[in-house]
């Protein structure tokens, strides 16, 4: 189940387009919840994926979309605001579901992404595909209840999901030392009778393997998986918010971007085997898409005030809707 | 062979079990999930359908309305029992933050066609934690439809409309009507429509809006009234959102006055909203105060006695009604 | 750490008057969730605490005050809906709660004294006493979110708390077997780092002797402790309820009236150790005492209008509170 | 030495800081607890309080308000910081089910002297999981007294208050204030009533009741109104529960035109509440219908020029006014 040559070229495209399409966010719009240091937890766990399976998400929204193959120039529209947004400029920075690809929800209430997910499992299982469901989530989120009640779920239904953490040790500004009861967020799994299995998130390959395997569990009818992976943000929580605290040493950061960066370690292993060259154009192919990206974007217009009424409802709506306030 | 206008005698919970009945088997994307959900009225769909498709949850309210909506945003349509209204703050954040907003925060990429049953569980001696009626609680929320069905044959109508709707939809059952029969089409295809209210009773001098189970008493209370020489017309409000304003405003336009009786605590209940309304929209066309008929400011009593006291009678209405002259 | 002479007759005692107050309901008043055949587990858990330790518990609320020694008149008052119960007839059958007794709550929401009994060892903790506080719940609540996420707290304030499952197998009609991922509720303890411990809860003086051990824990500071106590309920989920389908087999229930009934067994191990006319004494003398509980009860008068108003509020209520339908 | 009247400058949310200091100075059963408790303003008092009383809570809403009512009940006074509205609905389980119930059910055993703090976190940028003003959603249950405070004074005297009230309160705070710089007493004593609405412009055409965030709007709107010839009179409504019903029946009573403004939805806001009140109360001193001025019944959306447009300004307010002629 390792990843062939092309594809990981592709888990290095995806890696890469993380990283730059954050980096000009940094530059262009400074507004979210970056996923630089984790794109090989993103990455490798999509790849794994099927573009039929489903994923849900966090605030911390914009690499699960990447990682999962999403076009970019709404995305990058998104968070511009802009009606050609993957979600007209409606949704934004944490919410960058791209449906098309099997996103279906990015929950900016931490732990609301348990349920939806276990949801779209169920839904698998009962319309009898063999899609998967995986659902990342941060080391905080598990001490929302319905991180329980919905691996629980899973559990006694042996439904194809896969629990996904993208351990990066903090909750804005709260370790996980201090936060959880013991620190191994796979060794929950056991409570529930199911797999847990912590990995290095900074090792996309590694993340591939073990989100691979749960993934063929899950389609063979055995139920979940929690897998941890062990990752590392290296901006702030989020760099519109002002933290008025050191809750973690810059020593620390400075070891993890210069000894653990994940889109780095993995060039390297590449070249190593020899691909450079093949490196250097994805770079430069990237790069492009992200500028053509943002161009876009700028140009792109504003959602508009009847965007507001006409994305409410799916069935026509009732008198009170159109009435009023829409104009 | 039924006929288009056939009819059964069903009582309101033997209708809600017809209608999942029928959705199921109409649309095998449709499954039902709950707690225990066999003593509730189900039991008799596990002779037809199997557990795929009819799923005893564990106790995890929030997760497993969301497990509903994650289920309802690829694919199914899914029944979802939250059994007794009081439990409903458990799953308020799926229901409001998730269930609520996920079409409007995707941009229209995604709907969400989710029913969630709950049932008002009050006149019942189960005390506080068991007898709320929460239905203003997701009246704020722009996004849900919320139903409240008075009679057999719209638990039934309502509910089969509910799950052909593609956005979610919450119903609020009131148990008070569990056991009261009535004539019931037996067509699948007949649905109740969402969002408007019916004119039960016309008449002349005053407007009832009743809201949920309040449907009986305001009829007896019309009764009553027509005795004493005043003629009050009755609308069974039914869906609390969207409200049906132009039924309410074309009435009180003619009688000019108007009573809501409203099981629900009175501050911030839907007869609050429908007062509002006619005060805001209908203003001129009202010649008395609004009354609300609703339960006090206090919560639900263990007490039989003090507890039948705190909700809508017919008296009550009947009383408000001539505080009008 | 194990009960002396007299306080084992004090456990039986307490046992005998979960069971014989029970049965007069079941005589007098069909309403409400009864704790027949939870009695050792019960018992067991209380004597292991002092009056001053707090205690939570649940819709099946009757045993744990009188477990804890509350006074028996205003416990069946309160069921009996009268102005003399322990709630002035407010609260009733699901929530006999009496704060004397350091019962601080009975729990109609499954799950809800999750987090409230962590409130109360935090409470203790901050106030610098040494008192701990038992949680009392089932086999289904630990499916509840609050569960996890409040043992996760206690965990790493290391609150003085006892978390106690009463597990008799079923919630309503859902057995543990389909609802949990995996069956051992005391399992899900080491996730959260605290120690899980599984208990015969037919045997009163194991539950006693596994309660007292957390508790010496719990008031040295080394934190919360889960236990899980095998029990089993003799009648139906509610005696207002109709069941209208078979979850579980009459076989199940018979063996366990014959051969796992608590009371029945502790009476055998006094009589063992000599001690029959003791306990025949007291189960003359809490016959009494249930004999002029009901009478008490059914004498007291009923709450009135104005009690369900001046039992709202501690402080002066607003104008809104003091105005029209309070009359 | 402070003198009884002495006053600092503060802002808003400095005011809120200063309160919980304070009463973590009066009272050591005053314990604060919340995640991230830092980012939102508390980080000086690590500097004089330590771990016991200054609690980084998981992210554990329904439990960790929950474990707030549990200390509540046995002896302390927490302040339970819920950060933003939104989450609200997570922990609305423990607040409904148990905080606002608990005394009532044990027959007045217990008290919940519990405060819960939250902000309403709007005209951000942060979309629809972000944005919410969920008060009414706690207005239609008893046993809550619930608070929105304008200024920065009434965000230090009321946050003081309901330290010391026996009942469970909660205040939402507003973030678009946070920053609204203000003189305010220096005296750890002087505590805002809750329950009283407050007039802070006597006028005698219009009423305008301010909810929460509204007021500055409000004020200006009265500015622009005195302009052209209208005499506005503004309340701020400071408690949304238990409403200051006197104060604004004896305002309309003189001016006879209502407005409300209140950033929640308009369908069951406190806007409602308070226009059904007053058509029931004080029907007969209205002379013109109630106007509320609100968000409309959409989500917040992301894009900023979009999301503007959905709250209350002062030409809307205005504007509403000029219907009423
Ligand atoms: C229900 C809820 N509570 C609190 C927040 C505020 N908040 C946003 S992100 C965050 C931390 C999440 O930590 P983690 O799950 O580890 O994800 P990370 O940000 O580290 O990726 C918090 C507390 C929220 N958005 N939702
Ligand atoms: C939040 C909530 N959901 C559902 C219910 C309905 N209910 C009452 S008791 C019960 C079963 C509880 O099972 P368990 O925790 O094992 O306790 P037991 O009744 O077996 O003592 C259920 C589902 C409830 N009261 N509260
Ligand atoms: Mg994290
Ligand atoms: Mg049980």
């Amino acid at each position: 189940m390792s990843l062939d040559s092309d594809r990981q070229l592709e888990a290095f495209r995806r890696m890469v387009r993380i990283r730059l399409f954050e980096e000009a966010l940094i530059a262009h719009n400074p507004v979210g919840h970056l996923s630089i240091g984790h794109e090989a937890a993103i990455v490798g766990a999509c790849m794994a994926l099927r573009d039929d399976d489903y994923v849900t998400g966090t605030h911390r929204s914009h690499g699960h979309p990447i990682g999962k193959g999403a076009e970019i120039g709404p995305l990058m529209a998104e968070i511009f605001g802009r009606r050609t947004g993957i979600c007209k400029g409606l949704g934004g920075s944490m919410h960058l579901t791209d449906a098309r690809m099997g996103l279906i929800c990015e929950s900016a209430i931490v732990g609301g992404g348990f349920p939806l997910a276990t949801g779209a499992g169920l839904s698998a299982q009962v319309r009898g595909t063999d899609q998967v469901s995986l659902c990342f989530f941060g080391d905080g989120a598990t001490n929302q209840g319905t991180f329980g009640e919905s691996i629980n779920m899973a559990a006694i239904w042996k439904l194809p999901v896969i629990y996904f953490c993208e351990n990066n040790g903090y909750a804005v500004t709260t370790p996980v030392a201090t936060s959880h009861g013991q620190p191994d967020i796979a060794r929950r799994a056991d409570g529930f009778g199911i797999p847990g299995v912590a990995v290095d998130g900074q090792d996309v390959e590694a993340v591939h393997a073990v989100v691979a395997q749960a993934v063929a569990r899950a389609r063979q009818g055995e139920g979940p998986t929690l897998i941890e992976a062990r990752t590392y943000r290296f901006d702030e929580h989020s760099n519109r918010l002002a933290i008025p605290i050191e809750y973690r040493s810059q020593d620390e950061i400075e070891y993890h971007r210069r000894e653990r960066d994940p889109v780095a370690l993995y060039r390297a292993v590449l070249c190593e085997r020899g691909r450079q060259q093949e490196c250097e154009a994805v770079e430069n192919e990237v790069r492009e898409t992200i500028d053509a990206a943002v161009a876009f974007a700028r140009e792109s217009p504003e959602p508009e005030w009847a965007d507001l009424w006409d994305n409410m409802y799916a069935s026509p709506p009732g008198p009170e809707h159109a009435r009023g306030d829409r104009k | 062979m039924t006929l288009a206008n056939d009819t059964v005698r069903l009582s309101y919970l033997q209708a809600i079990v017809e209608a999942q009945r029928e959705e199921m088997r109409r649309d095998e994307n449709v499954i039902l999930m709950g707690e225990d959900i066999a003593v509730y009225g189900a039991q008799s769909l596990f002779e037809e359908f199997d557990g795929t498709r009819l799923r005893n949850t564990p106790i995890s309210e929030n997760s497993f309305v969301g497990v509903g909506v994650g289920a309802a945003l690829t694919g199914l349509r899914p029944i979802v029992d939250l059994t007794i209204a009081s439990f409903c703050y458990l799953a308020s954040d799926q229901l409001i933050n998730q269930a609520a907003k996920l079409r409007f925060m995707t941009g229209g990429q995604l709907s969400v066609p989710l029913v969630v049953r709950t049932s008002t569980f009050y006149n019942n001696r189960t005390a506080a934690q068991h007898a709320d009626r929460p239905y203003p609680l997701f009246m704020n929320t722009p996004g849900l439809k919320i139903l409240a069905p008075a009679t057999a044959s719209d638990a039934k109508g309502m509910l089969k409309a509910a799950v052909r709707d593609d956005d979610p939809v919450v119903i609020f059952e009131d148990i008070n009507l569990w056991n009261k029969k009535e004539d019931v089409p037996v067509d699948p295809d007949v649905l109740a429509p969402i969002g408007k209210a019916l004119v039960r009773r016309e008449g002349s001098d005053v407007t009832i809006v009743s809201v949920a189970g309040c449907l009986p008493h305001a009829l007896k209370a019309a009764e009553v009234l027509a005795e004493r020489g005043i003629s009050a017309e009755v609308i069974d409000l039914r869906t609390i959102a969207p409200l049906d304003s132009e039924t309410i405003l074309n009435s009180v336009a003619r009688t000019g006055r108007l009573i809501v009786a409203d099981n629900s605590h009175k501050v911030g209940s839907v007869a609050s909203e429908i007062a509002a309304m006619v005060c805001e929209e209908g203003f001129d066309t009202l010649r008395r105060p609004v009354r609300r008929v609703t339960a006090p400011q206090v919560h639900v009593p263990y007490n039989g006695t003090l507890e039948k006291q705190l909700f809508v009678t017919r008296d009550k209405i009947v009383s408000a009604v001539e505080t009008l002259d």
